[in-house]
């Protein structure tokens, strides 16, 4: 198949937004069959190339071939007609609708005047057969997990007949067991004749799957080799354009006195179900423990009862002795808990605020930064310049708008104001989610240079590679109970992955 | 299309000249509204007629200013004051406060008030004795009434509008003190929706004919009883300030209680126009023919209902009846 | 001196103006269809208002109240919250000085004036404040439960002057006492016994104070956050309820100072209404014709009170129906809005700019 | 209480509830599209203006009154339409926001109405008098004891209709492709942009729909309640039917029962005057009761938000 015409062709394709250069003539092909990865830093351009793909955007100057035709991709309906199908970075699905009104939505089988949802629901059941997709055509998105969400997403690019798939970061959310189902379907899906672009920050991916790697850095193509010719550290290098440490060198921790004590704790979730059961965990002085488990068995009903975000029902939780339980969020966060939250535009950052104004979001009422009740802008913006300086923040200015920063300065901010909190316990909560390698190291050295200084860290992800690497202890979860605590040094994907599945636990029962 | 309609009309026709007239007199004379404008069908257009006949009669330049709320009352008499008006007049009770404030203020200017008294020398108050019109009417609907229920649709309960109510009930009383008599206040003299409520929950309960003495929300009770008319219920509206009939049709319309301010404000006029303007209140009664029932009245209301009316009307002209004012 | 030229310079100007003079030409466009020559009417509706002392004092005295339902709306604004009750809060802030201006004679004058105004504002803002918590604590929408306010405000109004304040036989409350009376005399004669009245100078001072303590203040920044995005103000140890319901309470206080303004200064009684005034109302276009921001609201509301105010010296001198004024209003707002037809429609000119930027 | 009265009241709240079931249901339509409409009330004066002068002027060519009502409710469905666009092209097409965009159609209509009525009826304030339509008994069904009297005596075309289109807005919503993809711009524009549903094109639909129906509800007061336009011939009832829609949490059969709750709240402030132990308190108490019920009820009766996700967020591609 090597000599076949490739079944997209991108040409000098240049795409430009105020300001920035996002695609610099890049050039790129696609053959049938194969798995090509898409590789770059944050902001290298690579959501924008495969929008133009996908009919979002136009582009300013080069051309788009498919099948060896030249095309114009002015919507995503020309997309869906010359079968191309993209599942979103940010799913796009309508969560109040079903799993089959979404995959329908747009080219809806009808019966007279009505929709034929039974032969809807009978599709989409054929085609989550035949690829190995479990669906619940009935359930409603916003009930069903994210793993399942996203095969909706693929489902809907199968039923509108695509045979070129784009996938960007299609892991980034996603579970370690759900990622490698989501592997066994990407293979399933060339070896039916489709060819899939994927863009991902993980390079263990990339070897595991990938036939061919485009790196892309600022908007141009760097390189473009196989897979099975190169390795992630000389990926790594060609993307950052430096040398990338992968494994995160940390010195032995040294724990003291325990810091968080959590015994017995018990909390509903909005539905008022219980999902943490008498949960104990404990976390020590100058160690960071990170939490293991598949999303949805009370992570986030955790963190949230930590910081007082959430109601306890029973139970204690001492940061050094003193009581935190059912404590404002203030009270919390004023004993010295800082909180890396889970989805930073919700709760991390007022996008409309400055950069200034968001790096004090939490202690805008305390001297300096407020004197008799006035702001005390002087101060703030002395405070946003250091803190902008110390952890290499990449901001216009001070005084720009969050919304116009990207996804990983974003997350700068928040780390640089929680860690200059200097608190007793940091919790971080998927610190690294969507952010590329370089971005990654950042953040995760931060991490451990709070746990040398003697500080309490919790982590909480999803990415056991990251749990693995940065923890001192691994603590499982699984359906709002701690399962298990193992030593990083001690253990594998393999054993982490049994006991997030609940094996360990006798009333668990293991979904295979 | 519409560009065409000469613009005299939509406002006073002071430039007009049209008219030709012997004593083309160079008096100028304004009038200021209250929120409901000159073409409300009551009191606002009587008085704008009036205004513009004193114009055709005699040659007087006239001008109107529609207030858009109330806080424009003073201003509006101003622009009429300070512009050299020989007489302003403020229409309606609402404007009351208005024009003793400018009059205390202008004390060489004439102005001039309808239905509401303003205690100023160089101010003329005209009112009128809506509870002896509203007697009579009562005297129809009490003869008239077939179901022996008679009622009564207010705006916004006031002074002003228990005249209304009450000399019609005494009204009633007088030729049929068996009749029940409900009243519905709707708080509102512009909600044409609460006036067919209001008309359509009396009529359910068995009311033949309502007086209604509530502005634009009458139109909901017109509307209510023509419906039910068409149905062939057998119901009456009486009719308030002008002959109702000429618009709503005498199919609904059973006789309408009026109020002459036509006649006054032309009356008031002439007296600027003759150089006799001279402050004081009067008060317009069935005796100076400033109310009474409309003429229309003979084709609904059987001629025994209009001779007793005309009893009534004797009676108390004479002093005899003496009609509560609440 | 430089930050006053960029200021004009600015965007938030130069598009603004644009708008207005867009309103102000489709407006005349109308008037042409019509049949009415719009340059005499405008003519007369600027000579109107500046024509002469007395109708310069009575458009301000029409401004006045427009600032303080434009700013309470755009405080709510400002915190996330759709204020439409300005209308109620307005009317149950006049209320309560008419109560206390008639009930509490006898006080010195230095004390029942401010104590008239301030019964003013903390009526109107716990008016608001209903709404408030009823979003914060249960969830209720403050849009429909402010419409329903002012239906009740409305009535409310009506029952306490009918019950406890009315003049015997007339359709409104007794006169308050002198005591409590904000007009300005001494001023009112001066401008031909225009009812100008310390009001205006509490507006243009609430004005400020509204800058202040949204921009500078401790208290402001949170309601901006909450307003911006509440889960990240409550993540961040911020009382997301209370600020509702603060800022619903300011945002009431500052209609209900305007309700008070208008029986203190311009009416000195209030009347049983059929209908509510419409000034809460036409403070929403206030604010919007200012972007929600204070002084954008001053400015807007001298447009708007020199439009309204104006169009009776229109429909005076040049005989063209008021009405045409909301078209004019109706279309600022609408070019203000839609900044993106201006844009358009400045497209040549703004090339322009760019280029000389760069050189 | 006996029945007949209580079929009565039934009858009156159905009346009262017309308007703000077209109302509201064209509230329904813009905003599952994802556009707020605080521009019913326009559209209602809109509708209520058009119903005037359109009435009027096929009563003036010789057609009889319920063929006139009917050309009335034509013109105001062109009008209602034609005003819609307004709304839509500031919103949607130029991003404006959309609160506001609604806000200045109530300002047009306001303006506007009243400009045309005072440059076509020689300076009136209100449109001529026109017959609208009259009301009918179902024969039979009429005799039925309650539901005869509340449902099938002296009853307007217009309230069928409303009723009807309820039912019809519910089938449109949920049961045809039309339904789903409308919902879907309102809920999530990108997801739908990527399945080829051109977002802006629903959502003009939906504001254009909104603007026939809400023109339609203010057609109905001219032509059964008031008989002439005036300035003060909606007064109001756009917020109530924004109130009632979203009571109804933007569900046409919710919108419904809102609409007639509010109507029953209005048609009982009647009834109670009728009571002698009425006279004692004050009016304005009985006048505030509607509006007193409606917060009680929804401080019972909360529960989650049901709004559309992208509610009042114009749709722009390139934002994430
Ligand atoms: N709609 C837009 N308007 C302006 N700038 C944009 C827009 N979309 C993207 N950009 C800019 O274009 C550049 C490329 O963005 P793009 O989303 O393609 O990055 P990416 O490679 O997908 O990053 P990530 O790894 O974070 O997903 C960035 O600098 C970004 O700020
Ligand atoms: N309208 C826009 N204007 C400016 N920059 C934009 C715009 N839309 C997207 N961007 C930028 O494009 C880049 C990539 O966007 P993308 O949606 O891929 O998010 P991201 O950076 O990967 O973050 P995350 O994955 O956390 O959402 C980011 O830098 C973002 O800030
Ligand atoms: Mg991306
Ligand atoms: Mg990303």
């Amino acid at each position: 198949m090597g000599a076949a015409t490739p079944v997209v062709e991108l040409k000098q394709i240049t795409k430009r937004f105020p300001g920035i250069v996002a695609n610099d003539a890049i050039s790129l092909q696609l053959r049938k069959g194969e798995i090509h990865a898409l590789l770059g830093e944050n902001g290298a351009g690579k959501s924008t190339l495969m929008n133009i793909v996908f009919g979002l955007y136009q582009p300013d100057e080069g051309s788009i071939e498919v099948n060896g035709k030249p095309v114009i991709i002015d919507s995503p309906n020309r997309a869906i007609d010359l079968g191309i199908g993209m599942v979103h970075q940010h799913f796009k699905l309508v969560q109040p609708f079903t799993v089959t009104e979404n995959i329908i939505l747009g080219s809806e089988p009808t019966k007279g005047l009505n929709i034929n949802y039974k032969k809807a629901a009978a599709e989409v059941q054929r085609l989550s057969e035949q690829y190995g997709l479990k669906v619940n055509p009935h359930a409603k998105i916003h009930d069903i997990s994210v793993g399942m969400q996203q095969r909706v997403e693929i489902v809907k690019t199968l039923y509108r007949g695509a045979d070129i798939l784009i996938f960007d970061e299609p892991t980034a959310v996603l579970t370690p067991q759900e990622i490698k189902e989501l592997m066994i379907i990407m293979k399933k899906l060339v070896a039916e004749g489709k060819s899939i672009i994927l863009i991902t920050h993980k390079l263990k991916e990339i070897m595991e799957i990938s036939d061919t790697v485009t790196i892309i850095r600022r908007g141009k193509v760097i390189d473009s080799v196989k897979t099975s010719e190169t390795n992630p550290n000389e990926l790594a290098e060609k993307m950052v354009g430096r040398n990338v440490t992968f494994k995160v060198d940390k010195k032995p921790a040294t724990p003291g006195a325990n810091v968080l004590e959590v015994s017995k704790l018990t909390a509903k979730n909005k539905e008022g179900i219980s999902v943490l059961n008498q949960l104990n965990l404990n976390v020590r002085a100058g160690e960071i423990v990170g939490i293991a488990g598949v999303d949805g068995n009370g992570q986030s009903e955790l963190i949230e009862a930590l910081t007082g975000l959430r109601k306890v029902e029973s139970g204690s939780i001492l940061l050094e002795g003193k009581e935190l339980s059912n404590h404002s969020p203030r009270h919390i966060s004023e004993s010295g808990v800082a909180h890396i939250p889970e989805d930073r535009h919700k709760h991390g950052l007022v996008l409309d605020f400055s950069v200034s104004e968001n790096i004090v979001l939490e202690s805008y009422y305390k001297a300096p930064y407020t004197r008799k009740g006035f702001l005390n802008f002087d101060a703030i913006k002395q405070q946003a310049k250091r803190l902008v300086e110390a952890f290499d923040v990449r901001t216009p200015s001070i005084e720009t708008k969050a919304r116009s920063l990207s996804g990983g300065n974003q997350q700068k901010v928040i780390i640089a104001r929680e860690v200059d909190k200097n608190p007793e316990l940091l919790i971080a909560a998927q610190p690294t989610r969507g952010l590329d390698v370089g971005a990654i190291e950042f953040v995760q050295k931060q991490l451990i240079a709070q746990r040398d200084q003697g500080k309490a860290v919790l982590l909480i992800s999803f990415e056991l590679d990251e749990i693995i690497n940065v923890s001192d202890r691994i603590a499982v979860i699984y359906e709002g109970q701690i399962v298990g605590e193992v030593l990083p040094e001690e253990t594998n994907d393999r054993e982490l992955g049994l006991m997030m599945a609940g094996s360990t636990q006798k009333r668990g029962t293991a979904h295979e | 299309g519409c560009g065409s309609k000469p613009k005299e009309e939509t406002n006073a026709g002071g430039d007009k000249g049209g008219t030709p007239t012997e004593e083309k007199s160079d008096l100028k004379i304004g009038m200021v509204t209250d929120v409901g404008g000159v073409n409300d069908k009551s009191f606002n257009q009587s008085a704008w007629e009036a205004l513009q006949a004193t114009e055709t009669e005699t040659g007087t330049a006239v001008k109107y200013l529609q207030s858009k709320s109330d806080e424009e009352y003073i201003p509006n008499l101003n622009e009429f004051v300070k512009g050299g008006y020989d007489l302003t007049w403020g229409i309606g009770f609402q404007l009351a406060d208005a024009i003793k404030t400018v009059a205390e203020q202008n004390p060489d200017a004439k102005l001039a008030i309808i239905d509401s008294v303003v205690d100023a020398p160089n101010v003329k108050s005209v009112t009128f004795a809506e509870e002896e019109g509203s007697y009579l009417v009562g005297v129809v609907a009490g003869l008239t009434t077939k179901s022996n229920k008679i009622g009564f649709v207010g705006g916004m309960e006031s002074p002003l509008i228990k005249k209304f109510e009450v000399g019609f009930r005494e009204g009633v009383k007088a030729v049929n003190p068996d009749a029940q008599f409900i009243s519905n206040y709707t708080g509102a003299f512009d909600k044409p929706d609460l006036g067919k409520a209001a008309a359509a929950t009396l009529y359910n309960e068995g009311v033949d004919i309502i007086f209604h003495a509530s502005g634009a929300t009458g139109n909901g009770v017109f509307n209510e009883a023509s419906a039910r008319k068409k149905q062939g219920q057998d119901v009456w509206v009486i009719g308030v300030d002008k002959d109702q009939s000429l618009e709503f049709g005498d199919e609904i319309t059973l006789t309408s209680m009026i109020k002459k301010v036509d006649e006054a404000v032309k009356r008031v006029n002439k007296e600027v126009v003759d150089g006799t303007f001279a402050g004081g209140s009067e008060n317009l009664t069935l005796k100076e023919n400033g109310v009474g029932i409309a003429d229309t009245s003979t084709a609904n209301v059987s001629a025994d209902t209009l001779a007793k009316v005309e009893e009534y009307k004797e009676k108390i002209i004479s002093g005899e009846i003496k009609v509560p004012t609440e | 001196m430089n930050n006053v030229l960029k200021w004009f310079t600015r965007d938030s100007f130069i598009l603004p103006v644009v708008a207005i003079i867009m309103g102000l030409i489709l407006g005349g466009v109308v008037m042409l269809i019509g049949g009415y020559n719009p340059i005499e009417a405008y003519g007369a509706l600027f000579t109107k208002v500046f024509g002469d002392m007395y109708n310069f004092g009575e458009a301000v005295r029409e401004m006045t109240p427009l600032i303080m339902t434009g700013l309470a709306f755009a405080f709510a604004s400002r915190a996330g919250l759709f204020n439409i009750g300005g209308e109620g809060q307005f009317l149950v802030g006049m209320t309560a000085a008419t109560f206390v201006g008639v009930k509490f004679a006898g006080l010195p004058i230095y004390l029942h004036a401010p104590l008239a105004l301030i019964a003013g504002a903390l009526f109107g803002g716990l008016w608001a404040a209903i709404a408030g918590y009823l979003k914060a604590a249960r969830g209720v929408n403050e849009v429909i439960s402010s419409i329903m306010l002012n239906w009740i405000g409305l009535y409310l109004a009506n029952l306490i002057v009918r019950q406890f304040l009315l003049l015997k036989g007339e359709n409104r409350s007794v006169d308050i006492s002198e005591s409590a009376s904000i007009s300005l005399t001494w001023l009112s004669e001066l401008m031909g016994n225009s009812r100008v009245h310390m009001g205006t100078l509490i507006a243009l001072v609430m004005a400020v104070l509204f800058y202040i303590y949204m921009w500078k203040t401790k208290q402001g920044y949170e309601i901006r956050a909450v307003g911006y995005n509440p889960n990240a103000a409550e993540y961040a140890g911020m009382h997301v309820n209370r600020n509702i319901v603060k800022a619903m309470f300011i945002s009431g206080m500052l209609a209900g100072l305007g309700g008070a303004f208008q029986v203190l200064g311009v009416f000195q009684y209030q009347t049983v209404m059929s209908g509510s005034p419409g000034t809460g109302f036409d403070g929403i276009a206030v604010a919007l014709i200012g972007l929600n921001h204070p002084f954008g609201v001053l400015l807007g509301a001298v447009l708007f009170g020199t439009l309204t105010y104006g169009s009776a010296g229109m429909s005076f001198a040049a005989d063209v129906p008021p009405e045409i004024i909301r078209i004019v209003i109706g279309s600022i707002i609408f070019f203000i809005a839609a900044q993106g037809i201006v844009r358009w429609i400045l497209k040549p000119f703004y090339s322009k700019r760019k280029k000389e930027k760069v050189l | 209480m006996d029945l007949l009265t209580i079929g009565q009241i039934i009858n009156t709240t159905l009346v009262f509830a017309t308007a703000l079931i077209f109302a509201s249901l064209g509230g329904i339509f813009s905003e599952k599209s994802g556009v707020t409409n605080l521009g019913l009330e326009g559209f209602m004066v809109f509708g209520a203006f058009a119903a005037g002068i359109g009435a009027h002027y096929a009563q003036e060519a010789g057609m009889g009154g319920t063929t006139s009502a009917w050309m009335g409710v034509l013109l105001a469905i062109v009008l209602g339409v034609m005003v819609s666009l307004i709304h839509a092209v500031a919103s949607i097409t130029f991003k404006a926001d959309q609160i506001i965009s609604g806000i200045v159609i109530n300002f047009l209509a306001a303006g506007s109405t009243l400009y045309l009525v005072k440059l076509l009826f020689e300076g009136s304030g209100d449109s001529p008098l026109v017959q609208g339509f009259s009301k009918f008994d179902v024969p039979l069904l009429k005799d039925i004891p309650l539901l005869g009297e509340a449902f099938f005596k002296n009853v307007y075309p217009t309230t069928y209709l409303a009723i009807l289109f309820v039912f019809l807005t519910y089938y449109i919503m949920f049961k045809t492709p039309f339904g789903l993809r409308l919902r879907s711009v309102g809920e999530h524009p990108s997801a739908a942009d990527t399945v080829g549903v051109k977002v802006l094109r629903y959502r003009y639909i939906g504001v254009m729909i909104s603007g026939a129906l809400a023109a339609i509800g203010g057609a109905a007061i001219t032509l059964t309640t008031t008989g002439t336009f005036s300035h003060n011939t909606v007064s109001g009832q756009g917020y109530i039917a924004i109130a009632a829609m979203i009571f109804g949490k933007w569900n046409p059969i919710g919108a419904f029962g809102a609409a007639v709750f509010f109507g029953f709240s209005q048609a009982i402030r009647n009834y109670v005057q009728l009571f002698e132990w009425s006279q004692s308190i004050p009016q304005e108490i009985i006048f505030m009761l509607p509006y007193l019920l409606t917060i009680i009820v929804l401080v019972a009766a909360v529960g989650r938000s049901s709004a559309p996700s992208a509610l009042g967020e114009a749709y722009d591609p390139g934002k994430r």
